[in-house]
């Protein structure tokens, strides 16, 4: 069976002669994937949202290797009282990989810091009057690990959950206890059209001079550098290097990666938001 | 770790052809229970039950406890059992096997989700104090049947135990000792009891009361929990050899019988612990009467 | 059912002690934001360690200030474990541990949680990529790091600060242990293409009176409906802001910088929606920033390492004195 | 017994089905490449994944047996599935799903009770899988792979009751598509039995979770065509008279849903030798 | 030194540039970056140009920073066995096909090293056909070996997972410590033979000759 991919561990089967030859094809002008896609091209998915009558919000995504991501986001209320930490509290990620025992810390983190965003907005909406406010568990399942690193599939599908996630509008007053509008068609969109989206975060690999997103495991093992870059909206709002690559880059390299993934974000949100509309 | 050695080719042919010709090695005929021994310890609550090899020793006693924050006009029963290597080398003490766990699911939901024991009546001061009942269930030799044997041990302990009695005034709950006033017995609503059914030669033949070998041997099984009023309590057939719808109601039928016979004999049990009790501390009962009065 | 049998804790909770930091901040912000802390760093403190060293920011001018202080040892190359397969390349782990008391007010526990798992990766991605892992095949070479003060809190949530801003505790806490580690790896003596030095940079929003940026319920809608007036605010690029600094950070960046080579190894930065620019030209002003600062972090680390070794040498009278001219860093540029 | 009418005296039930219609059931084979048989089942609001990986070389020792292929069997319960999130107990993965049973209160707050709610979940989940395991064990041709393994892990993404039945009916498109040899389907639904005002009993084919909480039923299992029950369970109190009438329902509901399976194979096939994959 | 190389620094930091690749050539301690073919040092240390145009950085053996009651010799945490570096190993083990080592000291194969003790022990195979040179398929380990002897061998292979292996086939290689059951120390008498002075009792071993 497939093994589990961790963020920690990318281990690749290939010969130092078939990661040169890879290398080398890759390096090309223009490169030469072992997939045939363009650098900027995605695997093919599917991907529905909205499956989960029991959640607030739900997506599927099904990759082309067989990598199959659901992401569950449920609400609860809670007592400000009860979240010593904060507002940052309020909302929980947790990344499950099936066949592994503890949740994966990379992605875990990775997620919760674009999510996370200052400013993004989010965690005001889940304000409720004075005492109480809404606990978002955002519960990630990555049911068959992919063959390539998980990142990227785990945040657009987080960001489709997320994009059709809804909470009763709240009807009580601000001092008393939270009462809701049960009808379902008055609730409120966590992320309404309009303000700042979810964010997403894109892997991208560069070898020599060209920049290829969505890298496969081969791809990723044979890079120079990897990056996890966040876009929140229209902003570039973290990234993370990723493990892969040997000695250090310039730093001009990760500034064209920052740039060209900012460009490819925007293709990326038109392609995911068809999706919400399309079921 | 060890595992219970398999039946030889020999013995297992045997044993299905004798089968086959509707013969079991003991000499009992298919539907048939081994002798059920029944034995009550000096006090109450303990119930060694012997079916042929297969022992099984229940033991309950009570505590007072905090009820659950969300149950607070509820008692606690628990039934707690643990395979240990004394009933066979194939049982490692500590970690739960598959096997066990299956087990004492089986027994929970046969007498504990069943309600056998009535749980609201265990409650002392709502919220605050009620009973824990806790049955131990202990497995000193294994021979097939424990789930059979531990369910009969189990209720007949219930009915055989006596708690303490409680008298409350205002605030103040005094639990007086078995001495002070007579204890009184827990109030049993019905009394489950376990047949496990073993299926054999594609369903031709169906077996009570297998032995361990017979259970080895067994292509599929069966547990139907009744009580002598005809209530279901549980079936399960978890898996298995398939076997015909028909079959399974048959067994059942023969299983509510079986359950009757085996409910008057643990009744009959009972009847005469307690009258040779009476005899003995005939002294303290009537004292005890004469309180009350 | 078998959880009866445990001791369940008391049904209605305890709450846990809440201890008073009384941390006065003021000399953070008199630095000014181009200029760097003071950093101790002094190398092979740990005898039974292949490589250590130990650093210091900043040097406590007075014991109410918060400073971060953490040691770094590494063991190897040692051979493998013998159940790890044939790898012809030497395997460099490394893990970040924050000691129980290092966090104010919150003890952490001895598991390592999510938190240092993650800066273990990243500490680890930063030096492996500066290690001539090539020399040293089958055998592995262990980076431990241990933060024993971290300066008032990771900025981890809990500790009130950072709600309309970016936490740059982590950052910080990585950026110094990648300094740390990579000293001691030099004081090891493994080999190494370069020296990696830490550095961290933000864009710093002054707070004045008027405006809290500090809550979320006003950080929310910072994002798209920010009244013009706030954009005048002025953002200014601030060289290793330190966590307890009485300001709000927008973004920031921390990287591993291997300055000879002029290379980076590592990437990590956290923006916010505000200003609402597209973050690239931002996110890249604070790259270079951090690298600025890494430079800066790098001379330190050069004197450290070349002190230890003319301590090292005058013992074996190998050299005198004068003899070394101390143009080390002169490498650097 | 409960709250509102289960059966209204029109003989429709809360979700509108009368008392032998079961809830809409959509399923898809091969839904991923990465396991060598996979499948996506609907059925109401119950909708599990099922993943199957075999013949393989056994990963744990324990599990080769060197006359016949020895069948795993993981169940997950994601967080999301239930009414309210599962609260994740330190490293297990199972949720803590309370217990359903008309005389129970659910198991909710009260630390005590959640305790209790977790270690129960935690056997009932192994009991489900040592079910499921034994029920594919008697119907997989499992002596043509000796000294191997074939896994198969469910995820439950979300429950509305009938959750084992949809295990079953998802292993066994699962088994399918992996070409894993077996006699035949396997197909599980489940029976309630409701009593009506005039205490005359009346089954409900294929119950969803508010029947499960009020009323007693039972999940069953049987191969092929034929009225063998492989799997039966009954985990409450009721007469045994009844038995009867659920199991002749059961069977039917059986039948029923083997012929959904068998048009979504038949489907899935076309499909197949439309892409020319066969 | 021939001609002056351009100004080494006393003192080099990794990652320090020393010289041009040509005409000079990488030694120890140092690696050549292949953007810019430059000498570049890898470890902190005195950079020297020797004759041969090589430029080495070396860590003055003497003082390893830390050893400060200076314990001789300095077990040094940076020898790794390498192809071709002579080492010497206690046996550890014994069975028909090979004999299990433990490397406890080595020399690395690179100009001007001496014998280096290590500081942890590597584990190393002497696997019968690497005994000797002349009829490999005649070796009897038994006879060449015993628990406990001191060999020199040099290393053949970087080995599999767990061992490095070895080989004493070459007349300066073999057996150079060995005891009787006895426990008194053994000289060589010939190639395959070693005596007990005081009792005079012969035991077979693989004898390295004696320098």
């Amino acid at each position: 069976m497939a093994p589990p991919q961790t963020s920690q561990q990318t281990g690749t089967p290939l010969s130092p002669a078939e990661l040169s030859y890879l290398h080398t094809s890759l390096t090309l002008t223009p490169p030469i994937r072992p997939d045939s896609r363009t650098p900027t091209q995605f695997r093919p998915l599917i991907a529905e949202s909205d499956i989960l009558p029991s959640t607030n919000g739900s997506a599927r995504m099904i990759w082309g290797d067989g990598g199959e991501c659901v992401v569950g986001v449920k609400a609860e209320v809670e007592k400000n009282s009860a979240s010593t930490g904060g507002a940052r509290d309020w909302i929980e990620i947790s990344v499950e990989v099936s066949g592994q025992r503890d949740d994966d810390a990379f992605l875990g983190m990775t997620v919760a810091e674009s999510l996370l965003v200052p400013g993004s907005g989010v965690l005001e909406r889940l304000v409720l009057g004075e005492r109480f406010h809404w606990k978002v568990f955002v519960d990630i399942l990555l049911l068959t690990p992919p063959l390539s690193h998980p990142a990227t599939l785990l945040t657009l599908t987080t960001y489709l959950a997320l994009r059709n996630t809804f909470l009763p509008r709240l009807v009580s007053e601000v001092a008393e206890d939270p009462v809701f509008d049960d009808d379902w068609d008055n609730a409120l969109a966590l992320y309404p059209i309009g303000r700042i989206p979810p964010p997403i975060t894109l892997l991208v690999v560069s070898v020599g001079e060209n920049i290829f997103f969505d890298p496969t495991r081969e791809e990723l093992a044979v890079g120079d550098v990897a990056l996890a870059v966040s876009i929140c909206g229209k902003k570039v709002v973290g990234v993370r290097t990723l493990e892969g690559g040997s000695g250090g880059v310039g730093r001009e390299v990760i500034k064209r990666v920052i740039k060209e993934s900012h460009e490819v974000a925007e293709e990326v949100f038109g392609s995911l938001n068809s999706v919400g509309e399309g079921d | 770790m060890p595992r219970e050695l398999d039946p030889t080719a020999n013995e297992k042919s045997f044993i299905l052809d004798a089968l086959n010709q509707k013969l079991r090695i003991d000499g009992r005929d298919l539907d048939s229970f081994r002798e059920l021994e029944l034995n009550f310890g000096d006090d109450y609550g303990l119930a060694d039950v012997r079916l042929g090899k297969t022992r099984v020793l229940a033991r309950v006693s009570a505590e007072v406890v905090k009820p659950f924050a969300d149950r607070p006009f509820e008692g606690i029963f628990t039934i707690t059992t643990e395979l240990g290597p004394m009933a066979s080398p194939a049982f490692e003490p500590g970690r739960q096997t598959e096997q066990e766990v299956l087990l004492s699911r089986l027994i929970e939901k046969a007498i504990r989700r069943s309600n056998a024991l009535d749980t609201e009546s265990l409650c002392i001061v709502a919220g605050q104090k009620c009973w824990q009942i806790r049955a131990d269930v202990h497995f000193l030799s294994h021979d097939g049947a424990l789930v059979d044997a531990s369910c009969i041990a189990v209720v007949a302990a219930l009915q055989h135990f006596r708690r303490p009695d409680v008298s409350i005034e205002g605030e103040k709950v005094t639990i007086h000792t078995m001495t002070e006033r007579v204890p009184v017995p827990l109030s049993i609503l019905h009394v489950p009891i376990c047949v496990t059914f073993s299926f054999y030669l594609d369903g031709e033949v169906c077996l009570i009361d297998a032995t361990l070998q017979e259970e080895q041997l067994r292509q599929g099984d069966m547990t139907i929990t009744l009580n002598k009023f005809g209530e279901l309590c549980q079936i399960s057939k978890a898996g298995g050899l398939a076997i015909n719808a028909l079959n399974l109601l048959r067994c059942a039928k023969v299983a509510l019988v079986k359950v009757g016979e085996i409910t008057a004999t643990v009744q009959r049990r009972l009847e005469e612990d307690a009258a040779v009790r009476v005899r003995r501390d005939n002294l303290l009962e009537s004292k005890a009467d004469n309180e009350r009065a | 059912m078998t959880d009866r049998r445990r001791i369940n804790g008391p049904p209605e909770g305890t709450t846990p002690l809440e201890f008073l930091t009384g941390f006065t901040h003021q000399s953070v912000i008199k630095r000014s934001p181009t200029t760097l802390r003071k950093i101790f760093l002094k190398t092979s403190l740990t005898p039974p360690a292949t490589g250590s060293a130990f650093l210091e920011l900043p040097t406590p001018s007075s014991p109410s200030t918060p400073t971060l202080k953490l040691t770094a040892s590494v063991y190897g190359p040692r051979p493998l474990p013998s159940a790890t397969a044939f790898s012809p390349n030497a395997r460099l782990t490394a893990e970040l541990k924050f000691s129980p008391f290092s966090t104010p007010g919150r003890r952490r526990g001895y598991i390592r949680d999510g938190v240092e798992r993650d800066l273990s990766a990243q500490l680890s991605l930063a030096l492996v990529k500066s290690v001539d892992v090539g020399k040293y095949p089958k055998s592995a070479i262990d980076v431990f790091v241990s933060v024993l003060d971290c300066e008032g809190g990771l900025g981890d949530p809990g500790d009130g600060k950072g709600g309309g801003g970016v936490e740059v505790g982590l950052m910080g806490v990585l950026a110094a242990a990648i300094s740390c580690a990579s000293a001691a790896i030099a004081d090891a003596g493994i080999e190494c293409f370069d020296l990696v030095a830490g550095g961290v940079a933000g864009a710093m929003l002054e707070r004045d009176g008027d405006v809290e940026v500090g809550r979320v319920g006003e950080g929310g809608d910072s994002g798209g409906a920010r009244p013009r007036g706030e954009h005048a605010r002025k953002v200014t690029l601030v060289l290793d802001p330190s966590p307890a600094g009485d300001y709000v950070i927008l973004a920031a960046a921390a990287v591993g910088y291997m300055a000879a080579k002029d290379e980076l190894t590592l990437v990590w930065t956290k923006g916010s929606m505000s200003p609402s620019s597209d973050g690239t030209e931002e996110t890249e002003r604070l790259i270079d920033g951090a690298i600025r600062a890494a430079i800066g972090v790098r001379l330190v680390i050069n004197e450290a390492i070349k002190e230890r070794w003319l301590l090292g040498l005058n013992e074996i009278g190998l050299i005198k004195e004068k003899g070394v001219g101390g143009d080390g860093d002169t490498a650097m540029d | 017994m409960s709250r509102y009418e289960i059966l209204s005296p029109e003989g429709l039930r809360t979700d509108g089905r009368r008392w032998n219609e079961i809830r809409r059931f959509s399923a898809k084979m091969a839904t991923t490449t990465a396991a060598d048989g996979s499948s996506y089942v609907e059925h109401g609001n119950t909708k599990v994944i099922c993943s199957v990986n075999g013949p393989i070389e056994p990963r744990a020792a324990n599990a080769r047996s060197s006359e016949r292929a020895t069948i795993t069997v993981d169940v997950c319960f994601a967080a999301f599935s239930g009414t309210d999130r599962k609260k994740r107990g330190k490293g297990d993965k199972y949720s803590t799903r309370p217990i359903k049973s008309p005389n129970l209160p659910t198991y909710q707050g009260g630390g005590g009770a959640l305790l209790m709610g977790r270690a129960q979940s935690k056997r009932r989940v192994l009991e489900m899988q040592s079910a499921l395991s034994r029920t594919f064990a008697s119907t997989l041709l499992t002596a043509l792979h000796p000294r191997s393994e074939v896994h198969i892990s469910l995820h439950i993404l979300s429950q509305d009751g009938s959750i084992l039945a949809t295990c079953v009916n998802a292993a066994t498109l699962a088994l399918v598509d992996a070409g894993v040899p077996m006699t035949d389907y396997v197909t599980a639904c489940t029976v309630a039995s409701y009593t009506n005002p005039d205490e005359s009993d009346e089954p409900l084919l294929d119950m969803n979770s508010a029947e499960e909480m009020d009323l007693p039923g039972i999940t069953l299992a049987t191969v092929g065509r034929s009225d063998r029950i492989s799997l039966l369970q009954l985990e409450t109190k009721v007469r045994l008279e009844r038995l009867e009438g659920m199991l002749a329902v059961g069977l039917d509901g059986c039948g029923k849903i083997r012929q959904l399976l068998d048009e979504v194979v038949r489907e899935h096939g076309n499909e197949m030798a439309r892409m020319g994959t066969l | 030194m021939s001609q002056d190389p351009p100004l080494l620094p006393p003192l080099a930091l990794p990652g320090q540039p020393l010289a041009q690749s040509p005409p000079y050539t990488a030694g120890t301690g140092t690696h050549t970056q292949n953007s810019t073919s430059t000498i570049t040092a890898s470890i902190a240390g005195i950079p020297r140009a020797h004759t041969d145009m090589s430029i080495s950085v070396t860590r003055p053996t003497a003082s390893h920073p830390h050893s400060h009651p200076n314990p001789n010799p300095n077990p040094n945490p940076l020898l790794l066995p390498e192809v071709a570096s002579a080492v010497l190993a206690r046996v550890t083990r014994l069975n028909p096909r090979q004999a299990t080592v433990e490397i406890f000291a080595l020399q690395a194969n690179h100009a001007g090293a001496e014998m280096g003790v290590c500081e942890h022990t590597f584990q190393g195979l002497i696997r019968a056909q690497d005994v000797r040179a002349t009829e490999r398929d005649r070796v009897k380990i038994l006879d060449c070996f015993r628990v406990g002897d001191v060999v020199r061998a040099v290393v053949i292979s970087l080995g599999d997972q767990s061992n490095y292996y070895l080989s004493t086939a070459s007349n300066s290689l073999g057996v150079i410590v060995a005891h009787s059951d006895a426990g008194d120390p053994l000289h060589p008498i010939n190639w395959r033979q070693m005596a007990c002075a005081r009792t005079g009792i012969v035991e077979e071993r693989k004898v390295a000759k004696p320098i």
